[in-house]
């Protein structure tokens, strides 16, 4: 496969459309636009359909309706339009489809609301959170694959970062398990038949007046289950010998991992963790990477969110620090002060020299 | 080898423009390359920076970088910041007809005029990258003008010819005396 | 006539032909929840023949909203889409897209299009999504309780308006077949009434032509249907048909208001003598 | 009295709403006093049904089921008896 | 006239008279970012010249949708409230109902408003609220990139559409005021463009009529404006004052549609001669 | 103050009344519903306006609106309704505006959203969650005065039992210390004045270009932090030398009290902690009162949410086990079989005598 | 002392009204009171619960109860559910028009025949908690006629007579030999 | 030439988009060669200024201050000469 030189924005859409998406629609919001018309300009091409829909809501709206029909479809957004979408989201959980999302964000604000899920109710979808384009490449196609196994909703979560840094990347087609079929889509052939299919999201069944909400609810719950025991993905280096472990995610850990590699490389006994599925988080590899070391320090550009996620996996059996922290340039896309190598290098040293970090 | 390359200007210039072409230019002749755009301030009218990572080998570093090989000024609004990145023995070049009073010990060109010379007072930031291009070996003309030409949008393509005249203006009018970009062709 | 009473409990022993079933072919039976009284099944009515009618029952996929209407579901014999309240026209889009030779409806009320909705649908109507949507108006949320919708008509009686909705203090009604019959996407718009039985015919009729609109790949097309809510409006059942002829019928007025693309009355594209009656500044 | 047609009734499907008694432009129907099971008064049917279907199309229970003689007022217009 | 160039930077010195400042009063500062040749900021001199005029300038509040216009609030002399993209018609909604003698007034672009918010615009002239909104038109999203809006008229160049937009593929556009003018609570509704000198003008009359009918307590009024965003449109700036008289002014007909509550054009309230128009099913 | 008898959005919509509240905005959805009748109801006579919204989205902007003029003002709704307004909720906490807002939801599925937020960003909002109507009335008035004080919205947390139960209550008053003056609302009159005020969740000042993002969030994060630090709320009883521990919140602890105090009455040694603020999360307080005990257990009507809570408090230092789950009506209104005295009771002698509870 | 009361039927029958009713009534004479009305499937036409909690002191329970002193049935659909519930010695009460074949041990009453005599079929639940009350000597009538002309909404004022006349037929027809709800009067 | 009106104009805010050119009626308006800080060409005056203020009008960055004289052609007209 040849390499091309392209933005982020671009290798996710060639990998999506290389995953066999067929309809996407969106409505532009920096850093998503770019995604939105790199699928304007190529599904076309492909016998695929983009629509550039009038606002978040209809652009959840038509991807629903497309994937209900069995295509690979997808829609996204940024910040205040994942907002807007949420109750759809929620209801595409229930509605076991397997959309996929993604989240071209400003920062990394969006840990809690990708991963609690921001809609009302229990629910649970997987998020992918690539660290370059190489593997926003890679995870684009896991999402469709991921998706359609699960019948469930996929979020990759990527920033400003991924969107726009450019590199040569190659779109390698990622080879994966045959899935089921699809028995569960409508084409309008089964109309007429006596047993139609009603995609919903409330366990409406045809010719069934009523619903059983608690016994759909918990089958979802079984189903989400099995999900994270099954889903959790994630990369460790040079956490055998580490007395401080770096986690961090997503763009922000091309940052970290470049400074603990730094570092190890200068004899400091540093390691890396970086979970790849933000849900379900990867409790025990991050457990098992942070036995014997002193200090975890988690390095995330916002408030502080993924550290309940380390908190939880590691049930207070190592100090776990903050060195992270809000950061912002001045319109507000994410690309903080606080995102360059020296600095994110300060931070990890400050961790390991033991001393507190100001965010 | 990484070089790292900064552009430093306001929204409207055509930093990022200029970048692109530098950085699809050097993939063209095999360097591995890694840019990003970036935005200091609020849409309109704002700072706008351009980051390249330049190098023979895949690229490890993130895309943001704490120390640049070389530094362009198209505007003297974010210049500071920039210039502190640069490395000792490091490349910084300006647009002079933008920097009132000069910028310093950066090498300064006539940008704006050559560019409106060539055609278009728009293409000041490729006149500087070719420059710098020209002055260090970091990519051939041709690769610019190629770059260049693959980079312009559908609704620009009536630009090719003047800013081909631009990057040939900038290649030919690069200062001397500056480092050499990479000892040996990769 | 003489007041001797039948027995009904059974078919004639022969001599006679039936007319049909007790429901539509595409019916999977007739036992639902919805109130004594309620337009909303007789509006399925005209759906379900009409696909039948026109050849369409294996191609055919119901995008529905949420309303007293989405318990009709269970009865739908119909490839389905259950959309969140509001947002069926843009999962039709979404799906028609995808499946571009098939029909496609959405069945939404007054609380699902004209007010959670309403962005929606004349999005979709201005793109001129080749779909057809089916509006149930009763001028209430008949589901929740029977309150006020955006197409309430002025002295129509609701849960927040016991005395009758009053412009001052909730404004005026949004007339949906009006709205949307002007926009350039539009190639079928319509508005009927399941008061009586010949209201019932002419709406079917209605139904067949935006089915057939869709089908020739025309563009958008709106069926609206006015129905009874007796419960919401707090009337007895029996008055629900007379209440909707007379009270909602009066504003919503019946009748073709777009055909094969052409505006049958509205906003009439403007005539060069008109130019002067718009105020000059 | 002749008949044209004839109604089957499916009375405990109905719900009492009498939507269908003026729609019969015959007025051969008419609410009963008796509840079926769901508590509803149902309709019953007197002599003089044309088969027009009127009932049918307003009934929101789908409680009617028409049928037209085929030659009015034959014998077996008077079902069950 | 000669080609003798003057001094042009500074005021005569003596026997003149200022006609104004560089700004309006109600002006913070002339310093934006919007791009060169862009309308926005003229529509901005309109109302705020109004608000000047009406003596309303100790009892106004804007509210502000997002768009490129956002960025013009620096220089309000204003107290306001940002909303968010598509939210403007709430917010005032909700804040004049608690100040009613106030003037409000949104700020909205196409995207703002035709496109995110368009549900409520509509329901706030359906319901009389008594506050103007004013829309300004450039029939693409300026502040993202120039990218198709639901008012782009057939033809025009966005960054979707740099052939122009095509009905067959993108729909047609939304006319807004032709939209909204009809609404039962609509009383003042207006188009007016800023393309040149005369326009500003008239768009200013409009503009203070809108307010004029808020005060006076009659009910909800809209005041279009066609504004230039040569950035979107790809086009040089000095044509953009031309592209969109000619271009988006051919579709969005500049004037006033709706006067003391009474239609001055558009969907004409039904004559009785009329109704045998309507097709009859 | 005289008792009568109603239900329990009617007793929140006198509170709320009573508290100064003049301007409600809503969507009907059971079972926020009859919230919605009642301040329509009331609201005019206290010359207070309720607007009968056409949808979420416009209720919540139009509250926004109102509240921006210093006005009392709330809005709310159930599941779906609260899930299109978190765009609006997010974004509220940034433009600093201190609106209530009412989740009357269907079982307790939202406790994520509630606590995390469900919008993007980084943000936080006090969450009140009411045992039963006294404590509503009290804590409806508290989250006007806690909004006002710090400035930022305020959730209160119910459900279907706490909106549809009846009972005798009385309005009662809660007196609150003094509010700063609201010297941020605008009402018209500094236009034209040279320092106007613009109300805006993105930092921005009059007479000045830009935005300064990163200073922006980092004051609210400070405040948020501030908030944290001083509003924890909770109930505990018979914890001193509790064994078992029990952790519920809202309308279902009014079943686990119930069962804590029988079993205490015969008895067992189990406590009972009870969250009254969800955000910020009593931690220090159940850490307290969990001190010595064997085991928390933690009985929540939805698939485990609050319990993250739970953990990150306790941290590891004693072993918390989940005795609740999902539990829903047919009609998915949330009161589920599990809502019962003597089933409640089962669970938490299951937990007492240490066996494992189905959820 | 506690009292637990449940009933239950199907939407329409007005079993909330009549719940509404007898708590109303109770909470006038006293008692403290709390109640809940539920639904058992989706909206329309499904069963409909309430539950009553009568007390001579404040209610510590929870508003569903696992036990009941007396249940109350307008439909036979959640009838066994209910009865489950019933303590050893209490009330069990149902609308005979709408159980056929009765409903074994409890006490059947033709409630629907007295409410229609009464002038109203849908009165039929409000006689049936009259009978109770007159039975148990739960409430006095002229306590469920107020709290009955208190609960009705503004749009069914029109039905407070016939409504008082149900009561008043249902007091009447009450069975005898049922227990006494409070030993002494509150 | 007889001067009506005339014209100060802020050439640092000025960003080019050449919209005052065509507005001015008189056609005294013209574009400079000269770049001001933001390397944008700004319009210089000829004489023949009426002050009708269309310039005014139509400048979106507010570049224009209008003056209209006394009496037309007084020695005040030709401002800083
Ligand atoms: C987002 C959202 N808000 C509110 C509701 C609650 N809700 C369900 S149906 C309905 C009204 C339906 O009215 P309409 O569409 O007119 O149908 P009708 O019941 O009158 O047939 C509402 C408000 C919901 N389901 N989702
Ligand atoms: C919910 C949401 N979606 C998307 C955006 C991104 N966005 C900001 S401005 C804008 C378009 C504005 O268009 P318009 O209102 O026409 O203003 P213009 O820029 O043309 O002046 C968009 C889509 C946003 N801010 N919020
Ligand atoms: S409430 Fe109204 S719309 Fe709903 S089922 Fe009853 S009558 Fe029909
Ligand atoms: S078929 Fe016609 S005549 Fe016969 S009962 Fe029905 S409505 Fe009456
Ligand atoms: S119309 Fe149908 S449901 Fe209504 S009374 Fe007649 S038979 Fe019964
Ligand atoms: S993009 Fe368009 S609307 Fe925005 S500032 Fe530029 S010209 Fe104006
Ligand atoms: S005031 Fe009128 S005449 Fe004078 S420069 Fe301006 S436009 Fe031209
Ligand atoms: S209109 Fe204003 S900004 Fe444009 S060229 Fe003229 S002076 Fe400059
Ligand atoms: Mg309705
Ligand atoms: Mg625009």
């Amino acid at each position: 496969m040849s390499r091309r030189f392209m933005q982020g924005s671009e290798a996710i859409a060639e990998a999506a459309i290389a995953a066999g998406c067929r309809f996407f629609a969106g409505y532009p919001m920096t850093p998503f636009t770019e995604l939105l018309e790199h699928f304007a300009a190529k599904l076309p091409a492909e016998g695929g359909v983009c629509v550039n829909a009038e606002s978040e809501l209809e652009a959840i709206g038509m991807a629903w309706g497309a994937v209900a029909t069995g295509a690979r479809a997808a829609t996204g957004s940024t910040g205040q339009g994942l907002s807007l979408m949420q109750e759809s989201i929620s209801e595409l959980v229930r509605a076991e489809l397997p959309l996929v999302l993604f989240n071209l964000a400003r920062g990394q604000g969006d840990y809690y609301q990708a991963t609690r899920g921001g809609g009302h109710g229990d629910y649970r979808h997987l998020v992918l959170a690539p660290v370059d384009l190489t593997e926003a490449v890679q995870l684009t196609q896991l999402a469709f694959d991921r998706a359609e196994c699960w019948r469930n909703p996929v979020l990759v979560y990527g920033d400003y970062l991924l969107a726009h840094t450019a590199e040569a990347v190659a779109i390698e087609p990622v080879a994966f398990d045959p899935l089921p079929s699809k028995d569960w889509a409508v084409d309008g052939s089964r109309s007429g038949s006596g047993s139609p299919r009603n995609l919903n999201p409330i366990g409406m069944v045809p010719g069934k007046k009523g619903i059983e909400p608690e016994r759909f609810w918990k089958r979802l719950q079984a189903k989400h289950e099995a999900m994270a025991a099954a889903e959790a993905r994630w990369e460790a280096e040079s956490t055998d010998d580490a007395e401080l472990l770096v986690v961090a995610f997503g763009s922000v850990a091309r940052f970290t991992r470049f400074a603990v590699r730094e570092l190890r490389a200068e004899g400091a006994r540093v390691g890396h963790f970086r979970p790849v599925t933000l849900w379900p988080f990867p409790s025990e590899a991050l457990a098992e990477a942070a036995r014997g070391v002193k200090r975890v320090a988690v390095l995330e550009q916002n408030a502080g969110q993924m550290i309940d996620d380390v908190r939880l996996a590691l049930e207070g059996r190592v100090k776990v620090v903050a060195i992270g922290g809000i950061s912002s340039d001045d319109a507000g896309f994410g690309v903080g002060p606080m995102l360059e190598p020296e600095r994110i290098r300060a931070r990890v040293g400050a961790a390991l020299a033991g001393r507190e970090v100001q965010p | 080898m990484e070089r790292e390359v900064l552009l430093t200007g306001i929204g409207g210039q055509g930093v990022q423009l200029a970048a692109q072409v530098l950085a699809r230019a050097a993939t063209a002749e095999g360097r591995h390359v890694m840019s990003l755009g970036t935005y200091g301030g609020s849409m309109r009218g704002g700072d706008t920076d351009a980051s390249l990572l330049l190098g023979d080998a895949p690229i490890s570093a993130p895309p943001i970088v704490s120390r640049a090989w070389a530094v362009v000024g198209m505007h003297p609004r974010n210049w500071d910041a920039a210039l502190a990145k640069l490395r000792d023995g490091g490349v910084a070049l300006v647009n002079g007809d933008l920097f009132e009073g000069g910028a310093g010990d950066a090498v300064s060109l006539e940008a704006t005029a050559l560019a409106t010379a060539a055609g278009s007072d728009r293409a000041a930031a490729l006149v500087l990258v070719a420059a710098l291009a020209g002055a260090t070996g970091l990519v051939s003309l041709e690769a610019l003008v190629d770059a260049m030409a693959a980079s312009l949008p559908s609704y620009r393509t009536e630009h090719v010819e003047t800013n081909a005249r631009a990057l040939a203006a900038g290649f030919e009018a690069a200062p001397t005396g500056l480092p050499v970009a990479f000892e040996a062709a990769a | 006539m003489s007041d001797e009473v039948l027995r009904s409990d059974r078919p004639p022993e022969s001599g006679a032909t039936r007319t049909g079933e007790f429901k539509p072919t595409l019916q999977l039976g007739t036992d639902h929840d919805l109130c004594a009284g309620c337009g909303e099944p007789l509006a399925l009515r005209t759906i379900l023949e009409s696909i039948e009618e026109l050849g369409l029952a294996q191609r055919t996929i119901g995008v529905i909203g949420i309303g007293c209407y989405t318990a009709l579901t269970s009865l739908m014999d119909l490839d389905l889409i259950q959309a969140l309240h509001g947002r069926a026209p843009s999962l039709a889009t979404g799906a028609k897209r995808m499946l571009p030779d098939r029909l496609f409806f959405t069945l939404q009320g007054d609380g699902d299009m004209a007010n959670e909705g309403l962005q929606e649908v004349i999005h979709a109507a201005a793109r001129g999504e080749n779909i057809t949507c089916v509006l149930l108006n009763n001028g209430v949320f008949g589901e929740t309780g029977g309150h006020m919708t955006a197409t309430t008509v002025l002295g129509q009686r609701t849960k927040n308006t016991l005395e009758g909705r009053d412009a001052t203090q909730h404004g005026y009604p949004i007339q949906m077949v009006d709205l949307l019959a002007p926009l350039g996407g539009t190639a079928y718009a319509a508005r009927g009434s399941v008061h009586d039985a010949s209201g019932v015919v002419k709406t079917k009729v209605m139904m067949r032509r935006a089915f057939e609109t869709q089908m020739r790949g025309e563009g958008f097309s709106i069926v609206e249907i006015l129905t009874m809510c007796p419960t919401g409006w707090f009337v007895p059942t029996a008055k629900g048909p007379g209440y909707l002829n007379e009270v909602l019928g009066a504003v919503h007025v019946t009748g073709e208001w777009k055909r094969d693309g052409r505006l049958l009355r509205g906003a009439e594209p403007e005539a060069p003598n008109e130019a002067k009656e718009r105020g000059a500044v | 009295m002749s008949q044209r047609g004839h109604v089957v009734i499916d009375i405990e499907r109905c719900k009492g709403c009498e939507l269908c008694i003026p729609a019969c432009p015959p007025q051969v129907l008419r609410m009963t006093g008796e509840h079926n099971r769901i508590g509803a008064h149902y309709p019953e049917l007197l002599s003089g049904c044309t088969g027009c279907r009127a009932c049918w199309l307003v009934c929101p229970d789908f409680c009617f089921e028409v049928w037209q003689f085929d030659e009015p007022g034959a014998p077996g217009a008077r079902p069950g008896e």
